[in-house]
């Protein structure tokens, strides 16, 4: 069973991959400060998805534990056989870290929207580069 | 060595500790005392440092007290604690100019954000963990961000943010990708570890084991990825584009700030990355020259293009700007040499821009408020000798030709370097692009002494020139020690061994015993 | 006894298949639907699939535990829908 | 014992009776015209296709004798999702329509319209 | 185990879907519906992962709050893109 | 335009396909999803709840908690700095907004403000919940903060923001119950430290149990239930400063016109 897991799993990670691809591509080509916000948000999640696929294991048999010890163990060898059936703990970790301090810098930048909305008149980032232009050359 | 585990967390204290001071006294004069004196001791606290490593050579220090792969430890070598001092310096200097210079109902907020940009720059500075260097990269991001935006009520400003923002959280991202991989392909997120590991992949290493799987294309992909975001960080010029704004629109002490501080990480991540983590003696060599020569290639482009742009300004900040991206390129080609006399020339480097940019920047902050940003506007400063003194000391130093500040002794270091690196060419970049630089400068200096229209300066201006006197007396001080001291010489050409020393990090660190 | 297991395993796999299929339908509106009013439909829909899918895989697996994340889903299952009838109906969402 | 199994058998059931409404509804909403016969569609999978089936796992974790340290856990778990879900589908559903109707282009394809009369009088 | 691996592969492919037509859609409001149902898809993804911790952080930051946001900014702001 | 378009787009497509190959020919996950996990997580797994090795534990049931707080303990703590960071940037952006108290308000129907009465304490209940055990069971102080902090996004939207304010949820106070649960935090990080100056043992910064070279720890017991010393009091913290953060950039960001114009009146002098 668990070949079958992992063809599918191959197709899984090249596709998170590919939407990374995809949110990076709307970042750099949406001209919408909101659009590139969101494209932001789809980003940041790919790559915290791809990190948790690669924390993922197959067992040979039966599906892997959260690494979560459903009760107090009282012996080493309970210990042990949680150690061998759960997923990487660490990455876990890691993503948690990594989609609060995306989430900040998120909120963030929408603060700088509003008030890039208030000098410009709209979120469009290519009105306010025209304008850069034409101050460069007086 | 306790020392530096309670650095960060002193500095989030104290940047917290300024807002609930604010919220509760209500009284500015308190808080900018305060803000002095917890600014002060960080200075302490790391010129502390840097004499622990002087006498004991790299210190680590462990948190939470796990064994290194297991818990995050901070090591500190002589470069980053050098750093750490330039660092804790200029934030001192720039909360003492930001008296004079901000809004006091608001200046709170500055000092707050100053400090976390700090606490984050010392956190990259002294880490020896691949997330942990992510984690302080976005505390560092993000306080700049909100920095570039404090002057909100300017449009150019927040333009300037928004570009800064959302590209630089790209960048960052990109360096979560390659920890991610590196994690992925070697199984430990520690420096030390991963450079063990690059180099002998079958060592067997307490708590993290051998590495996963074939270490070679990964670590291709995350050395591609780290020299991105590091070149995004420094501003190296087809990544220059945030830096203009930035540097043009934020307030002075927040430029002077990016300039001493948050821009030389870029240089640092290189160096601690591809000198030490991936450094000599690794697998995949062939791709390690391979990219030494592309981003050598890409600096010598920079700093010669962005010193012919130096030229043609005519915005004093725009000026520095440019300026600061040619410096930095060219601290980024010595520290890519691989040659200790190199490293140890790009940190110098780094020091002296610091230097360099503060002692202009500070001093063309008073013609700034009095007139204006254009060039000419630099003729007020003439009514103020400290004032035009120390900008002709700071471009001086930039220029690197005389003999007495340290910026001659860096630009010697940088083309003993290339000399022994055997990059002739290197050292062409080095003298052309200083000789453009200098035609900038010289065109700043002239617009002081040009007959004009004098609008003489109606504020005090006694902080500022503490300020400037203060700076004026470390650049000398530093020059005069590098000239008259061989044993200070010494001291410095040493930290390029300490930076290419692998062994000792890596034994020191992991406390292995071979 | 484990007939009985058998028995619940294979009616959970039937029962998750044919919610997958629905969720392929609901793409299908979502990516067709006229009005907004419709893609919302749609992301409610899909909500409310997570909290079954949530529930039948715990029971699936065996893995009480990390069912704890369905009770958080359906606290707000209605959060889109009232962000964006405020969006419509009002001039501020402060409002 | 015996009981036990009738109970899981019945949890089983209603499972499946779910998977049959969920089908129905999101027959509906591929197939139905018009925004509000796709949310009546809608709520019809929410209510028989989310809250019936939680109550099935509900009954079929509690009883099943392979679950029993924490079968209970996940029990109650599905019971409160459950009542939440009964509570919060009609409002959520409510706000959708109302605002759906607020909108001019929907409402135009209306073959009759009874809450006219009713919005000319607020408006007044 | 094929029962995990089908959901993954359905929402992976529902995902890749949704995130190309937020990238393109001109209307921002339908953009941030389609990240929502991007978020819900990524939810089950790392539930079957076996991430729980993850999940609950997720949730609740991709299906409550970076909607409101986009939706308070957008109220503020421009809803089309030009 | 679109020149620039079809350069970004084929060289991302190099980047995916660079970094899919990493992945396929490192041999990490695409072609074999490993049979075991890295020998540091199953580090982090074998140590988390240990007592047969008293000095690498932290007492904790949820690895994924542990980690955070215990093991990796200054990542968590810089994380918590970055949020703090967003949230003064925020304050700059908006700096001098004040609430104002009875403008006009009506919010959503009726039967939408019926079930969200009963729902907004269930949804604080369970946050609270999550942040109490989430050294035990998934959760953690982030996840209750964040689950938490959907309240104020509901209230503003179903019943306005003046129910806020009703609730007596002011910016101000929010702001300050921001930076004291974070030094809460930071304090909690180095009281170990800070005690063994005391009694003249050996301690490190942000130490939770005994550790080699260092005697003292945090309580690990409360009767029969495992307390995880310092994890439990940091998850209750970072609720606190998650929640009050959350809250605050919520209402600056969903002030109405009148109370945003307030912002603009004072004129600042820049450079």
């Amino acid at each position: 069973m668990s070949e079958i897991l992992q063809a599918i799993f191959t197709i899984v990670v090249t596709i998170f991959i590919t939407n990374m691809g995809i949110a990076l591509y709307g970042v750099f080509s949406r001209p919408s400060l909101i659009k590139k916000t969101i494209s932001l948000v789809l980003f940041t999640d790919s790559i915290n998805i791809i990190a948790i696929s690669i924390g993922f294991r197959v067992l040979e048999e039966g599906y892997p534990k959260p690494p979560i010890l459903p009760k107090i163990p009282e012996t080493p060898a309970e210990l042990e056989y949680f150690v061998q059936v759960s997923v990487d703990p660490l990455l876990q970790a890691l993503v948690l870290t990594a989609i609060v301090i995306g989430f900040a810098i998120n909120m963030f930048i929408i603060g700088l929207v509003k008030i890039y909305y208030r000098h410009y008149g709209t979120t469009d980032i290519r009105v306010s580069l025209e304008e850069g232009k034409h101050e460069k050359n007086n | 060595m306790i020392i530096i585990g309670l650095l960060p967390i002193y500095l989030l204290i104290s940047a917290t500790l300024i807002v609930l001071l604010k919220l509760i006294l209500k009284k500015e004069v308190i808080v900018d005392l305060i803000a002095i004196i917890l600014g002060f001791i960080s200075l302490v606290a790391t010129f502390y440092t840097m004499f622990l490593t002087m006498k004991h050579g790299i210190i680590i220090y462990r948190f939470g007290g796990f064994p290194p792969p297991l818990g995050i430890v901070y090591v500190v070598d002589k470069v980053s604690a050098v750093l750490s001092m330039l660092v804790s310096f200029s934030l001192i200097i720039a909360i003492v100019y930001s008296i004079w210079i901000l809004l006091p109902k608001w200046r709170y907020l500055f000092y707050s954000l100053a400090f976390l940009l700090i606490a984050g720059v010392i956190g990259c500075l002294y880490t020896g963990d691949i997330f942990n260097f992510f984690v302080s990269l976005e505390l560092l991001a993000i306080s700049s961000y909100a920095l570039t935006a404090f002057y909100r009520g300017s449009s150019k400003a927040i333009r300037a943010a928004v570009i800064y923002a959302i590209t630089g959280s790209i960048a960052t991202s990109l360096y979560l990708l390659a920890s991610f991989l590196i994690y992925a392909s070697y199984g430990t997120l520690n420096m030390a570890d991963v450079a063990l590991k690059a180099r002998d992949p079958g060592y067997i290493v307490a708590f993290s084991g051998k590495v996963y799987g074939d270490v070679a294309l990964p670590t291709i992909i995350a050395m591609i990825l780290i020299l991105w975001t590091m070149l995004f960080k420094s501003g190296i010029i087809p990544n220059h584009f945030w830096l203009l704004d930035v540097y043009s629109e934020s307030p002075t002490p927040a430029v002077a700030l990016f300039t001493s501080t948050a821009d030389m990480i870029g240089v640092y991540g290189i160096s601690r990355f591809f000198l030490t983590v991936f450094g000599e003696g690794i697998l995949i060599e062939y791709f390690r020259s391979l990219l030494f020569n592309v981003a050598l290639l890409i600096a010598s482009v920079s700093a010669l293009a962005s010193a012919l742009l130096v030229v043609t300004q005519t915005n004093i900040r725009r000026l520095i700007a440019y300026s600061t991206i040619s410096q930095l390129s060219l601290a980024f080609m010595g520290a890519l040499t691989g040659v200790p006399e190199g490293i140890s020339g790009a940190m110098l480097h780094l020091i002296t821009n610091g230097l360099g940019d503060m002692l202009m920047l500070y001093s063309a902050g008073i013609a700034i408020i009095s007139c204006g940003k254009d060039l000419s506007c630099l003729s007020t400063l003439r009514s103020n000798i400290i004032a035009y003194t120390a900008f002709v000391i700071g471009s001086l130093n930039l220029f690197g030709i005389f003999p007495l500040l340290p910026g001659f002794w860096s630009k010697a270091l940088l083309t003993l370097g290339f000399l022994k690196a055997g990059l002739f060419w290197g050292i062409i970049v080095v003298l052309v692009s200083s000789g453009l630089c200098a035609a900038g400068y010289f065109k700043a200096i002239g617009a002081i002494f040009k007959l004009k229209r004098n609008p003489f300066i109606t504020i005090s201006t006694t902080i500022p020139a503490i300020v400037l006197a203060t700076l004026m007396f470390f650049a000398l001080t530093l020059g005069i020690l590098m000239t008259l001291n061989g044993y200070f010489r010494e001291f410095v050409i040493q930290w390029g061994y300490d930076m290419i020393d692998y062994k000792r990090y890596i034994v020191i660190t992991l406390n292995l015993t071979i | 006894m484990s007939f009985l297991k058998s028995i619940v395993a294979t009616t959970v796999e039937i029962v998750t298949v044919i919610y997958l299929i629905t969720a392929i339908i609901y793409l299908f509106r979502i990516v067709r639907g006229p009005t907004i009013f419709d893609r919302i439909l749609a992301v409610d829909a899909l909500n409310y699939n997570l909290t079954v899918f949530m529930a039948l895989l715990a029971l699936y697996l065996e893995i009480p535990m990390i069912a704890l994340g369905m009770i958080v889903v359906s606290l707000w299952l209605y959060a889109l829908d009232i962000y964006v009838s405020k969006y419509i109906e009002f001039k501020e969402i402060g409002e | 014992m015996n009981m036990v199994n009738l109970i899981i058998i019945l949890g089983l059931v209603m499972i499946t009776i779910g998977a049959f409404f969920e089908a129905i509804g999101a027959l509906g909403v591929l197939r139905l015209k018009g925004f509000f016969n796709r949310i009546h569609a809608v709520t019809t999978s929410a209510i028989g296709g989310a809250a019936l089936p939680l109550l099935g796992v509900a009954l079929v974790s509690a009883f099943a004798p392979w679950m029993i340290p924490q079968g209970y856990y996940l029990a109650g778990i599905c019971l409160t999702a459950t009542i939440l879900i009964l509570l919060l589908a009609p409002a959520g559903a409510h706000a959708l329509a109302r605002s759906a109707y607020l909108c001019k282009n929907i409402r135009k394809k209306f073959i009759y319209d009874d809450l006219v009369e009713h919005l000319k009088e607020r408006r007044r | 185990m094929f029962l995990p691996a089908i959901i993954l592969l359905i929402f992976a492919f529902l995902s890749i879907v949704v995130t190309y037509l937020a990238i393109v859609e001109r209307d921002m409001l339908v953009a941030a519906i389609f990240m929502a149902f991007q978020g819900v898809c990524y939810a089950i993804i790392y539930y079957v992962l076996m991430a729980p911790d993850v999940t609950l952080a997720y949730i609740p930051i991709s299906s409550g709050l970076t909607p409101i946001l986009i939706l308070i900014v957008l109220k503020k702001t421009e809803r089309v893109e030009r | 335009m679109k020149k620039k378009d079809i350069v970004i787009a084929v060289s991302l497509a190099i980047m995916v396909i660079a970094i899919s190959s990493a992945l396929y020919a490192g041999g990490i996950i695409i072609i074999t999803p490993p049979y075991k996990v890295r020998d540091l997580a199953k580090n982090f797994l074998r140590y988390s709840y240990n007592p047969w090795n008293g000095k690498l534990t932290s007492y904790a049931l949820n690895v994924v908690s542990a980690i955070i707080w215990d093991y990796r303990g200054l990542d968590t703590v810089l994380e918590t700095a970055v949020l703090y960071s967003a949230v003064i940037g925020i304050t700059v952006l908006f700096r001098g907004i004040v609430e104002i108290r009875g403008l006009k308000h009506r919010g959503l129907s009726l039967l939408v403000k019926m079930p969200s009465r009963i729902v907004i304490p269930l949804i604080i209940a369970v946050g609270i919940s999550l942040a109490v055990h989430g050294h035990l069971t998934p959760g953690g102080g982030f996840q209750a903060g964040a689950v938490a902090t959907v309240t104020p996004a509901l209230i503003i939207t179903i019943f306005s923001i003046e129910a806020l304010y009703v609730l007596k949820l002011r910016i101000q106070k929010l702001f300050l119950m921001r930076t004291i649960a974070f030094i809460g935090i930071l304090m909690i990080s180095i009281s170990l430290f800070l005690y063994s100056l005391m009694s003249l043992t050996n301690a490190y910064v942000l130490q939770n149990m005994i550790r080699e070279h260092s005697n003292i720890s945090m309580p690990h017991w409360f009767i029969d239930v495992p307390l995880a010393g310092s994890v439990f009091l940091y998850n209750i913290l970072e609720f606190f400063t998650v929640f009050a953060g959350l809250t605050y950039v919520f209402i600056v960001y969903s002030m109405r016109r009148k109370e945003v114009e307030n912002m603009w009146e004072e004129v600042e002098t820049y450079e």
